[in-house]
């Protein structure tokens, strides 16, 4: 049961291969020390499910430019001319997803839905190859569940059970992506004792979390 | 046979509370079920939870102590315990469908070889609601039914369920307070038997084929 | 953009005939106040949308009690012996949906998906008449959304724009029956003024809110 | 003809902001929907959303004040405003798709006659993926199209969209440095035109058919 680990410890759970989701929007919100270890393990093939492949040189557009993705599901690659590149090289594949979409669907596999039906997309190329069901006489796309081996979050502060507390717009995909791994690993900028996190003040819960590393704080989160 | 009801209802939440491993989400159903948490062994910190809105549930509050903006989902005064966690009923059924309850202890009215549960409704004479029970069945990790035996001296654990289901092939352990038996694939399995009754007795008092190994043991109560 | 009213001023709001949602866990963060208002009222014919009708003397199940209610939509009945007399006499409507689908019809029509696919109730009661669908071999039911007229939900904490803090166990169906409804009324324990609840602490934000009175405290609520 | 793109880009931000009223959820899209914040009419109170997880968003904050914490959907730091609130990406995104976003402001690659939009992928050149402007144009009660007459002297404003598209019929208002144009279920009507150019030139600049009544008034920029 003791959760607060060493990033050493870490190391046996990652594989080449594995699906990660990964917390954060443009970076803020996701844990830069998982990042550094993925990188300093080196491993490979990974596919990825964020929002955004962010910037070259933080967050998750870090693990592009070292090579380590071999596909990405997310709703923009704008801000990381890596990605697009390498996409267009093929040498990494892109599946590209609304954003409510993504989340819907991350969101869906936490919570044991099969699938959700959303407006989202239809009349677009994103209705390509889903089954379209109309309810009341309007049409939704069924879009399907997205899991993961691991996902990497970060919360500002936790306590050694793994209850979250996020501050200001770190939230963003954090706590459905602890909802939707197989194993959950939270990146805290504050680690606190158990007790002082109100109950009411949770955000997610430590039954989901099942470890805990010591990340850096504000900006180098 | 063992007839004093009070006397049954303590086996079996002792013997279910046996089954709780450390670090498990446990949710208990109202009624019977909610006696297990009396009986968990020394060193084993299960979580419970209650599904209107809580992990980290604490005994009822001593009298006078109660905290009126906190209920168990029953209905009645309840504590929290240092690490709880508040949350609403949408984020706790994606806890309970989405497999992250590791274990949910339920009564029931009837339950069959394929592990089908029967607890919600007694069509024409009592129409209670199914509350969150279609769900618990549905989506917790391990359903164990916490049951007497039988009713007014008829078998419970029958060949097919008579009452509409709760939930189909769902139900993993049915212990009872003369029997632990356990639903597989090949149809239901006794594991133990209360020192007070027999393998006859037992075959005697369920209506469903019960496959009898060579080393039933005694329930450790 | 005044959203502080009195009950007074809500009175136009409600007509007969209405499909009202009403927050609340077995009359656990129900808004009472609002509940005494109908009565008052006298609207008829109302259907409600709720997670219990409560019991004979608190909450929703002194609405049924007041012969106001037409139909109602949820999860559970068994602790208001009114409601299934009214029932058995042809005189109430009751549809039962569990208590998971239920959160997830209104959180679905509240966040514009339409419907989504659960596990709960299959091979059960619950799926007759409705549309199953098979997602990698598992079958699922389609369940669909669930919206209102009117939302009237209970929040402990509420400041002067609508934002909503609720303590313990209160916030269960509450903060999805706010997505839900074309009106939402909160009843607040205690009104703030605006800045008061920090921005992390808001668990429904103001924007979804209409109008706010101001209810009683505790037990009372 | 306007030529300078900043005074085009001005003008464009300026008429939109009369479009909001008091009170109304507004969400600006990236790039030049973003300056339509700076135009706010006076006594007019609109409140702000960030996708990323913002109600409530402030301005830019003074270099030196930027809380880490906090950043807008564009990935630069922002401030926010006494009664905001923060939440994760499902629920920023069931605002947007649920219909709690009254207005959004959208670029535009290519808008048509249909109300179609297509801002999100240039194949083959330009793949930033959609990001949340699916969902925006999608769920939004009103989406406004902010964005110049012509790229490179070509007419956006088309018969029908070349590009893949964000989102089917679902533009509501066009405004662009020399019109404002509404989309009608009979086609696109001429409301306004900017003083600088004429009803001729503005028809000349534009593909698809315009309905031009006999009230076209100028804009109030």
């Amino acid at each position: 049961m003791r959760k607060v680990v060493t990033f050493e410890e870490l190391k046996p759970l990652f594989k080449d291969g594995m699906t990660l989701m990964i917390g954060g929007f443009l970076a803020n919100g996701t844990p830069e020390k998982l990042i550094d270890l993925l990188i300093e393990l080196n491993v490979k093939d990974l596919t990825i499910i964020a929002n955004d492949t962010s910037f070259p040189d933080r967050g998750i557009g870090r693990l592009v430019v070292a090579g380590l993705v071999k596909k990405v599901i997310t709703s923009h690659i704008g801000t990381n001319p890596v990605t697009g590149k390498l996409m267009n090289e093929g040498k990494i594949e892109v599946e590209l997803v609304p954003q409510g979409t993504l989340a819907e669907r991350i969101r869906a596999y936490g919570a044991g839905l099969g699938g959700i039906l959303t407006p989202t997309g239809v009349g677009t190329m994103v209705e390509e190859g889903k089954q379209k069901i109309t309810v009341n006489g309007k049409e939704y796309l069924l879009e399907l569940p997205l899991g993961a081996d691991i996902a990497l979050i970060r919360g500002s502060i936790v306590d050694e059970f793994g209850n979250i507390y996020y501050k200001g717009t770190t939230r963003n995909f954090n706590p459905i992506m602890a909802l939707a791994a197989k194993t959950v690993i939270v990146e805290a900028e504050k680690i606190v004792k158990v007790g002082e996190i109100k109950p009411e003040d949770v955000m997610t819960p430590g039954v989901l979390v099942d470890y805990i590393v010591k990340g850096g704080e504000g900006d180098d989160n | 046979m063992i007839t004093d009801q009070e006397l049954a209802k303590q086996i079996i939440a002792k013997r279910i509370a046996k089954e709780l491993k450390d670090g498990q989400l446990v949710n208990l159903g109202i009624g019977l079920p909610t006696l297990v948490a009396n009986y968990i062994p020394e060193g084993v910190h299960v979580i419970f939870q209650s599904e209107n809105g809580i992990t980290g549930m604490g005994p009822m509050p001593e009298p006078g102590k109660e905290d009126v903006n906190i209920i168990n989902a029953g209905g009645q005064y309840v504590t929290v315990l240092p690490g709880a966690a508040f949350f609403d009923s949408a984020f706790s059924f994606a806890l309970i469908r989405g497999g992250h309850v590791d274990v949910t202890v339920l009564g029931a009215l009837e339950v069959d070889e394929e592990g089908n549960l029967a607890n919600w409704i007694i069509p024409g004479k009592l129409v209670p609601g199914m509350g969150g029970a279609m769900d618990l069945a549905t989506g917790a990790k391990r359903v164990i039914v916490a049951m007497q035996h039988t009713a007014k001296g008829q078998p419970k654990i029958l060949k097919k369920c008579r009452l509409p289901l709760t939930a189909k092939g769902k139900v993993s352990l049915i212990v009872t307070e003369l029997a632990v038996i356990e639903v597989t694939k090949e149809g239901l399995l006794l594991k133990e038997i209360h020192r007070d009754t027999s393998i006859e007795e037992v075959k005697s008092l369920t209506e469903a084929n019960l496959i009898i190994p060579d080393d039933v043991k005694y329930m450790d109560v």
